[in-house]
């Protein structure tokens, strides 16, 4: 693959309020204990995988900077979340219980058993592009509640290179210009769609670049390295809050594990691809960068790896203690106001499945 | 302008159109409810190309209703994300043919947020759709999508018959806290009839209406094959023959104490609709029928349908949607049927 | 590597999962028909999320079996425009659930486009859709799309429940000059079965075949809920209740001869599907037996189906897909049921 | 309504074989001759609709350079054309027979009853972005087949500025520069989709301008301009059948007729904006552009137009004539091999309906 490009245009974008002098140390620390524990977290989920505790997952070894960066940019208190199958990162930078998150992983409910209003993040979504124009709706809401003294709430879309090929990502790219809608499409372009490299899904290579054809702003960012995408989502947000229109943010990643627990990546990219075309390792890189700095040293990282190790323990207790919902919230949930036949079904299932 | 309104309303009885009972109901809603949104395409400034949101948005501003790009997954999809606001919206498709762009939207996400959230987001979108053939129109704009739609859990649907139903079915489907797909029988939008404004039992709401009473057979249809069964039931009279005519009003959930009230009574059934009949909703209807009346029919349930072909051109259109005759026949099966 | 294919072509009998035996006839369907293409999502180099279309690429290239971009209208209108070229694709949309976003292309397009042109735009297109649940896998990856499906004109549709019937149905599916939509059973992809190789009466192809004899009622199937009424058959065996099982195979046209022979035997049918009850394809079949079996049915047609909820996560599929104790919960009421 | 910017990229397109010495007199002639049979045909369509005689039409009058420079670009004996509802123009330049076309406007058969095979052009189209799909199919079937001596066939797409909304587009623009499909985008934006105008539908103001985020080329020409139209589509043509893969032409036009019969656009707009926008009538500049090359005099168009109103009488006479077709129709064409559930609802059909 060729060396992936980072066609910047943050210049155009308005700085954040917050980037003036870049991230203090007390969130650069604290952006590398997110990276830690999303790192950590990650691993272990496929390893119960393997031990059995839960039937699938979707891992998102690499991706930690893109995902931590853009997760902190976004203000817990109005703004809102859209993700894809695989934000674990993400929900876990925005403070989703992740016991919760990780019940959709253990088959006991599909958009998992966070509660999306409060938190702010909306439920597992299995569709490719499915939730995309639901940030875009969403988002036009916010329009049409007026700006509070802060300016707009910000929708943020989650969005994978491949799901940009899809047909609704156009209709919400093109939605959100017109409306001048309030929303972020933050795109992790990982180089796969399970087995398909970017280069045979997005054409011209960009989604970024597809931007300036809705006369929509965007960046392009080096989704490995967490300032840059801390940096670039905060002024991409700020430039939507101000309600000056949607933005594009690709974040250039690399997808280093398989794309799901199920997958056999061996079968069409080898070891040295991986390699070669993974690059330097998003933790790895922010490590060196706190050490320069002199924010952190060997033991803040081993102290931080090893809180990491202990949440996840955590994590996974109260994962091992989840049970099954009972089969009753099939009707429960399907309406506000269920129905007569609902009711009926429910009935019948009762007698039948549990013999009451 | 609301002092107008009021007066308006309190008037009892108006002819309207269903057009234009519709029309009213919309105003009406976006009047009560400050967070009820229209959108799709050109039913802004145009008021629809069948004017059913005329002067709206003149009325309400174009933040309330507004013209979208041409592309109905993305009125679908927006929709999803104002309701996941804590708008109301109530969007349009234009024609029938043309929410099948939006089916994945509405099958995979509309259906299914409040269930995949646990309860926690609702979605109170009533979709509008002028739906069912009979004008002649181009390809698309004559289907009957609502086999497709009640077959999907998390959807309720619901078609009017006439301007009086329309307007006040529309109003309680817009008071609901679920997706409500409203089919309008486009062929009846010009048609005028009594609409009594006054806020009704909303109970009265809900299931089916008996549209005529008869003994000999119940006549079952929906939309704008309800005038043609009454019709028909007009003329079986003149041969003494008593059809009953169930208008079933809501597709999803199906009154089935109502259709097996009517059925036992009558012991004998005719389903009439517009779509094509293979996995139609008559076949739904014929099977609780056939279930719950088994001991009391006196014939199979007869089913008088669209044929399984594409919706033809406008000089087939009357080849192809129940006709007067077909039912007849359909009734004389019914009632000729004798155990063999 | 032709001749290593006819040896094989020439054993007759051999152990094969039906994801195998999909394999394979794909790869003689391809090796046969030089129109004939291959892709869709992940179909190329990964051989398919099932494996499915393993070894296809490396054995055809890349022009013959190929992988698109990720957008399943864009799959199908691509095959659309394929066809109008003279080719004869077979596509696969990668799952059930995906299959929404195609619909419109579906029905608005491949289903019309030989009515549309009268008769000069063919379209023998083969859609493969790994189909049903009881796999745990994420949401929609577990839909029954049937009923959908079956009620769309222009569309034949089509579901094997053993390797025999996959391999056998897809040749003949692919064979076909109008488009079929092949439902691929995805909880048996991994059960092996005899397959004969040798090529059938084509006629055998056609219709539904009796899947086990019985004389009390009919358990009425198809796709993976075959297997499961042949172990009810094989448990209610033990109480002396012989059941017997119609495999109903294609789903669209539906084999009403077959339906009516079999009921009228044994005066009792149960439907048995995974996708929602309301207006699911087991109405139509309900529907079909209560017209053509009314003076021999003993009992109303028992539909045992999914009920109206959204296709629940793994922990929850036991619960919504039919299960023994259900069926024979079906079985039960039919038997014992008396006239009031 | 700004005025519509034409940013050509021609330069970047290989010329057509043709284009050198650009069209010669003949040619310009015959092309005066189709843009004349055409608005004539236009205008009668519309009183055969007044009049009863069909139930209703789409008019094209504004856009008869955009639809006879295209038509007129193509190989008939080798590429294939794919049509919206509003390509009377296109159809006529690409020689269907005008009855079998309009039989459609008469509600007798909603793809037309022209032969679609033997006329390469596919059947009438009602959905709105419908068949740009299939262009893209039936191009890559093209490469499948290989070139011949003379390069590629070339599918061409016809879709109007509300179609680019449409989410196919997007995935048929995808798809099209991925496999590198010899096919033209030709989009006619005419300024309207019904009632909505160009700015509240295309976000970013240009089609063309699109191509780029999927490294495809683009041109955008002004649409009313017939040898503009003619000279852009020729070049895109070549570029495709050279297999350098797909086009977008954006024709920049103007609908001056009501989106069909049965449309008022005094609602939506004025009549001083239709003068404004509508710029000057391509039929005229067209007669000055030959006046001045000195290729035709006023004796010629009078000659002409006497022949289109000839002309259109003839199909006039033709339209009149078309009976509708038999209702047993309705099921000989659902399938190549009909089913036994077809069979018997025809036999019930011709029972009760026919009586027979
Ligand atoms: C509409 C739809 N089609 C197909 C799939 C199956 N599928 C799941 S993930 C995936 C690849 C997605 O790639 P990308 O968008 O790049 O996200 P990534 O997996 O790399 O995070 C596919 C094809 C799906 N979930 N939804
Ligand atoms: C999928 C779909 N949605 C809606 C319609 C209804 N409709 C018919 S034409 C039209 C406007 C199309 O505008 P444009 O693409 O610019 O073409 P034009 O009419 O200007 O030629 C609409 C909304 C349709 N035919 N198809
Ligand atoms: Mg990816
Ligand atoms: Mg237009």
């Amino acid at each position: 693959m060729a060396p992936r490009a980072l066609a910047a245009t943050l210049d155009t974008l308005p700085s954040s309020s917050a980037d003036a002098a870049g991230p203090g140390h007390d969130e650069l620390r604290d952006l590398y204990r997110m990276l830690s524990n999303v790192r950590q977290l990650d691993r272990d989920a496929v390893a119960w995988q393997r031990q059995g505790l839960i039937p699938g997952y979707a891992p998102m070894l690499g991706q930690e900077a893109a995902q931590v960066g853009a997760g902190a940019a976004v203000d817990r208190s109005r703004d809102f979340v859209f993700p894809t199958y695989r934000e674990m990162g993400v929900a876990y930078t925005f403070g989703v219980n992740m016991v919760e998150y990780m019940s959709t992983h253990k088959a006991i409910w599909h958009g998992g058993l966070y509660d999306s209003v409060a938190t702010r993040f909306a439920p597992f979504q299995a569709v490719v592009g499915g939730s995309v124009l639901h940030a875009v709706g969403w988002a036009h809401g916010q329009t049409l509640n007026g700006a509070s003294a802060g300016g707009l709430g910000v929708g943020l879309a989650f969005l994978g290179d491949g799901a940009s090929s899809q047909g609704d990502v156009h209709e919400a790219m093109n939605f959100a210009a017109i409306l001048k809608a309030p929303v972020i499409f933050f795109v992790q372009n990982n180089g796969w769609a399970i087995s398909v490299p970017t280069e045979q899904q997005v054409a011209g290579g960009s989604v970024a670049a597809r931007a300036a054809g809705y006369g929509m702003a965007a960046v392009r960012v080096d989704g490995n390295d967490v300032l840059a995408v801390l940096e670039a989502t905060r002024r991409a947000v700020a430039h939507a809050r101000a309600g000056l229109g949607p933005v594009v943010v690709e974040a250039m990643t690399y997808r280093r594990g398989p794309h799901s627990t199920s997958d056999d990546p061996g079968r069409y990219r080898t070891l040295d691809d991986e390699k070669i075309d993974g690059g330097e390792d998003p933790l790895s890189r922010f490590r060196a960068v706190l050490l320069a700095r002199g924010v952190a040293d060997e033991a803040f990282f081993a102290e931080a790896d090893a809180q990491a190790q202990h949440q996840a323990n955590d994590i996974r207790a109260g994962v091992v203690a989840l049970t099954s919902r009972p089969g009753s919230e099939m009707f429960d949930f399907v309406f506000q106001e269920s129905t007569p036949t609902l009711g009926a079904q429910a009935r019948q299932w009762r007698e039948e499945s549990e013999h009451v | 302008m609301s002092e107008i309104l009021e007066l308006v309303r309190q008037t009892p009885l108006l002819q309207l159109s269903m057009q234009q009972a519709i029309n009213r109901a919309l105003g009406e809603i976006l009047e009560d409810d400050d967070r009820a949104l229209i959108f799709g395409e050109d039913v802004g400034v145009l008021g629809g190309v069948f004017r059913v949101t005329d002067g709206l948005q003149q009325r309400f501003g174009a933040n309330r209703v507004f013209d979208t790009p041409l592309a109905e997954s993305g009125i679908l999809g927006t929709a999803i994300g104002l309701a996941m606001a804590g708008f109301h919206p109530i969007p349009e498709v234009q024609f029938d043919g043309f929410a099948y762009p939006a089916v994945n939207q509405i099958i995979t996400q509309l259906a299914r947020m409040n269930y995949r959230s646990r309860g926690r987001l609702p979605m109170p979108v009533t979709l509008r759709v002028p739906s069912f053939g009979g004008i002649r129109a181009p390809e698309h704009h004559g289907e009957s999508l609502e086999s497709l739609f009640a077959h999907v859990p998390g959807l309720k649907v619901v078609s009017p018959s006439n301007p009086q139903q329309a307007y006040h079915l529309l109003k309680k489907a817009a008071s609901m806290p679920d997706p409500v797909i409203f089919m309008e029988p486009k062929a009846r939008y010009w048609n005028k009839g009594e609409v009594d404004l006054a806020v009704e039992d909303t109970s009265s709401l809900e299931g089916s209406v008996i549209a005529r009473s008869g003994k000999h057979a119940t006549l079952i249809a929906w939309g704008a094959m309800v005038s043609r069964c009454l019709q028909v039931a007009e003329l079986a009279a003149e041969d003494g023959i008593e059809l009953e005519v169930l208008d079933l009003r809501w597709l999803k959930p199906i009154d089935e104490a109502g259709l097996a009230a009517s059925v036992s009574r009558t012991r004998r059934a005719i389903v009439v609709h517009e779509g094509p009949h293979t996995a139609g909703l008559g076949a739904e209807v014929a099977a609780l029928v056939s279930q719950s009346c088994f001991d009391s029919l006196r014939a199979p349930v007869e089913r008088v349908t669209g044929f399984d072909v594409p919706y033809p051109s406008g000089d087939l259109e009357d080849e192809y949607i129940p006709n007067i005759d077909r039912i007849l026949f359909g009734v004389q099966r019914v009632l000729e049927y004798r155990r063999g």
